[in-house]
């Protein structure tokens, strides 16, 4: 059979996406939608590892049994998608070393919503209840990317997200009812994941760099700006059901357009954040690197067992 | 909901036995907490976290358990109640120390808590009986990981071999500490609860040596005959509430935020 | 929410009373595993029904399980529509849960959504507990995307408290296995 | 049920001579844990002599929206104690 152009195979490729099929490992695909995928999923992994960290602060001190095996859990689910990530991103040829790497030296980035400060149990309820809905609705769109492992293994995460979510919930709700202190915590937390949560759905679309080709081969479905949409309205109602204040007094429901305004958060502070100046970044790293050098020692040894294991099995 | 234990069981002493695996449990399961986001790989992140979900979740059960024999609920038994009034070993209240001790500690942990169900698999209590038979199902998961990681760790490099060594030498007679005698010990073996920690122990060291040595560790202990000797003085003193600071400090962080509002829902 | 069934719940029997919180309960899906309800899991065990009143027991599958507030939450919203006006849910801690006691059904729901099954512990030659899960694990597990069974354990330990990780090197898919307890 | 396990009714009997009352049911792989879990639930704050467990599939019942099944062909009231108008008492005081 004579070798396909370049051309004749891209058009087969986007003529696959558009009638819906989903593009697995072996496919033959564009570098340029390789290397999307392998930047898209290997920030969310990135993301879910170093998102580990502002909630995992609390797991010593999360009140009661239900608190504390809950929370656990929940900062394991986090380990525990971002191994399933990066071997969603292996599949498309890179090592979690390299990416790993890459992480651990500033180079790659990762949501900017985990490098700030969780300086309350409130926190903890609210990560869960705001930036896990706004990651879910995100997730959602991702579960129908037109790659096939990254679909599936959003599929999967989804029905987790939406367990931490009711979690977050929860814990928010039993601080709602508690002492006049322990909502003060609440609204002092909502307050300030408000605008860094708005961010997470990344740059308005105008000023995204990777929007347009990742929406072009169905990486992703969505637009940002529609994702947060979607995000503040489903979210506004919400919190002032349980008596809390959104901080944006521009934010209104508008019976014109069916949807909920809200005042654009600081895109500078955003590109700052993620590009590693924000008020936590330093210290999120610096626990990854402290744990990856502290577990070289671990890594080696498993590795050299593995090897003298298999040349046994050999001989 | 209430329990009722044969008569002849003294009652306190039986409360303090379940406490005493309670606060094991409670103590040891929040030091493997502390791996949650830092382990050397994410798959020991995950199993760490997992380990230590399954052991506050045992704690649970006993804490559960004794809450129907009287006793508080138990978050009160685990949120507001003084560290000095904790019965556990001092071996689970050591700080995790480097990934080696942490994994010689549980794997230590894991056989010791594994010979202990499977002795109540055949306690004169009911309820002992149907609680063993549960957990052992959860917590030989643990010990297959643990014992797995010590055989590997053991000796595959000469740093992975120092490490684990000195964890031994560390954690041996600290692990000597989870048999020290119960108050009322004997009236317990007498009325068929349990065999007694001088026959646990004995179990324990026929599993353990052998392993930790095949493992090229080096175990404090001689073997003459059927029996094994050893050579260390065991760390004892946390079955009377005789405690360290480590576990004062433990017990100020689990309890920091619960206490803000003891009175209200968290 | 909370509107009293009206005097149904005099005229029928307590038997078909019963009936129907059981079958209620079939619809309550279990957080983690949305394909199997908390009755197909033999998490529910009991149920008591007095005027307006019912009380369920339920065993968790593992001691730890951190869903059990949501199981609570989510048992007491769908029986309070049946109309009991007093929902009590019981947790009893200390009884055995065994994937052994899963039904065939349940194993098949679990593959369709890309879980494998686990294996059944109990084999004629018994042993003890700790032996005839070494024999468990070593068994060779299918993957259920593609039903290879070039797979490899990635994790022993999972994203949840009942499952293992595994890596499927044929169609590079990972998937979980219920793990045999 | 499409579990192999299956529901069974509960049937309690608080003093011997009582007849037995249906209080709940439970869900078991066999009779016998049916039983043990019976035991466990129902009979841990009642005062108990007898249990029985009977699956329920095994319950043949009448239908409450036939309620001809019913109907009465001749005039039974005669057997209906209340249908006599005797005192409780014959001495009163």
């Amino acid at each position: 059979m004579p070798e396909k152009s370049y051309e004749a195979r891209l058009a087969e490729f986007e003529a696959r996406i558009n009638r819906g099929e989903k593009i697995e490992p072996g496919d033959w695909m564009p570098d340029e939608y390789r290397k999307n995928l392998i930047r898209m999923i290997s920030q969310h992994a990135h993301s879910e590892i170093v998102g580990q960290l502002p909630e995992g602060k609390w797991i010593p001190h999360a009140p009661g049994f239900r608190r504390k095996l809950t929370l656990i859990a929940k900062v394991q689910d986090e380990a525990g998608h971002g191994q399933l990530l990066y071997r969603a991103a292996e599949t498309l040829g890179k090592s979690r070393e390299e990416m790993m790497e890459e992480l651990l030296t500033g180079k790659a980035k990762y949501s900017n919503v985990f490098n700030y400060p969780t300086p309350t149990w409130a926190d903890v309820g609210i990560i869960g209840w705001l930036v896990d809905t706004a990651a879910v609705i995100n997730q959602t769109m991702l579960a129908q990317s037109s790659y096939g492992p990254y679909a599936r293994a959003m599929k999967r995460i989804c029905y987790e997200e939406s367990f931490h979510i009711k979690q977050g919930y929860d814990a928010v709700v039993a601080l709602a009812k508690g002492t006049p202190e322990q909502r003060a915590m609440v609204q002092d937390a909502i307050n300030r994941w408000w605008y860094p949560t708005l961010m997470m759905s990344g740059p308005p679309d105008a000023l995204s760099v990777h929007s347009q080709l990742a929406l072009r081969w169905k990486i992703k479905t969505k637009s940002n700006e529609q994702v947060r949409q979607e995000f503040v309205d489903h979210i506004v109602p919400q919190v002032r059901a349980l008596g809390f204040d959104v901080p944006d007094p521009d934010c209104v429901y508008d019976e014109s357009t069916s949807h909920y305004r809200y005042t654009q958060p600081d895109w500078e502070e955003l590109r700052r954040v993620v590009n590693g100046d924000g008020p936590c970044n330093a210290e999120r790293l610096a626990a990854r690197r402290k744990a990856h050098e502290e577990g070289r020692w671990v890594r080696e040894a498993l590795a050299v067992k593995h090897k003298k294991q298999r040349e046994v099995a050999a001989a | 909901m209430s329990l009722t234990i044969p008569s002849p069981i003294p009652l306190e002493h039986f409360k303090r036995f379940i406490l005493s695996m309670a606060d094991d449990e409670l103590v040891l399961g929040h030091r493997d907490s502390e791996w949650t986001g830092h382990a050397p790989i994410l798959e020991e992140d995950i199993a760490f976290s997992n380990i230590a979900q399954d052991e506050i979740g045992h704690a649970l059960v006993w804490y559960t358990m004794y809450e129907e024999l009287g006793g508080p609920s138990p978050d009160e038994m685990g949120f507001l109640r003084e560290w000095n009034d904790f019965l556990c070993c001092h071996f689970v209240t050591y700080p995790r120390g480097d990934f080696a001790y942490t994994v010689v500690r549980q794997y230590l942990y894991d056989v010791a808590e594994q010979v202990r169900l499977r002795a109540l698999l055949s306690s004169s209590v009911e309820a002992l009986r149907s609680v063993a038979e549960k957990l052992i199902r959860e917590e030989s998961y643990h010990l297959l990981h643990s014992q797995s990681l010590v055989e590997r760790l053991g000796d595959a490099t000469p740093e992975s071999h120092d490490r684990m060594q000195r964890a031994v030498t560390e954690a041996f007679p600290q692990a000597l500490g989870i048999f020290e005698e119960l108050e009322g010990e004997s009236s317990l073996i007498e009325s068929g609860v349990f065999v007694g920690n001088t026959a646990l122990k004995s179990d324990w060291l026929k599993e353990v040596v052998p392993v930790l040595r095949k493992a090229s560790l080096h175990v404090p202990v001689q073997l003459d005959a059927e029996n094994v000797r050893v050579l260390a003085a065991a760390d004892e003193g946390g079955r009377r509430g005789r405690h360290l600071e480590h576990l004062k400090q433990l017990v100020e962080d689990m309890q920091q935020v619960y206490r803000l509002a003891p009175q209200s829902q968290w | 929410m909370n509107q009293q069934d009206q005097p149904r719940a005099a005229t029928e029997s307590s038997v078909e009373r019963t009936a129907e919180v059981w079958k209620a309960l079939k619809e309550v899906r279990d957080p983690e595993i949305p394909v199997l309800s908390l009755v197909d899991l033999n998490i529910v065990r009991s149920v008591e029904v007095t005027e307006g009143c019912v009380k369920v027991e339920m065993v968790p599958t593992f001691a730890g399980c951190p869903a059990l507030n949501i199981m609570r939450d989510e048992v007491v919203s769908k029986l309070r529509s049946l109309g009991f006006e007093h929902v009590e849910v019981e947790f009893t801690l200390h009884r055995r849960w065994s994937t052994d006691d899963l039904s065939e059904e349940a194993l098949e729901k679990l593959r369709t959504f890309g879980i494998a099954p686990p294996v059944h512990l109990m084999s004629p030659e018994a042993g003890s507990h700790l032996e005839r899960l070494q024999r468990a694990v070593a068994q060779p597990v299918l993957c259920p995307f593609c039903g290879s069974t070039e797979t490899k354990l990635d994790a022993f330990f999972g994203s949840t408290l009942c499952k293992q990780l595994y890596f499927c090197t044929s169609c590079q898919q990972s998937f979980d296995r219920f793990k045999p307890v | 049920m499409d579990t192999q396990w299956e529901t069974y009714e509960v049937f309690h009997q608080s003093r011997r001579g009582d007849a037995h009352v249906h209080v709940g049911s439970v869900h078991a792989p066999d009779p016998q844990m049916a039983l043990q879990l019976a035991r466990d639930q129902f009979a841990r704050r009642l005062s108990c002599t007898s249990l029985w467990v009977v699956r329920t599939s095994d319950i043949t019942a009448t239908d409450y929206q036939d309620p001809d099944f019913f109907a009465q062909v001749t005039d039974k009231s005669y057997r209906d104690p209340k249908a006599f108008d005797a005192p409780d008492k014959l001495h009163s005081e």
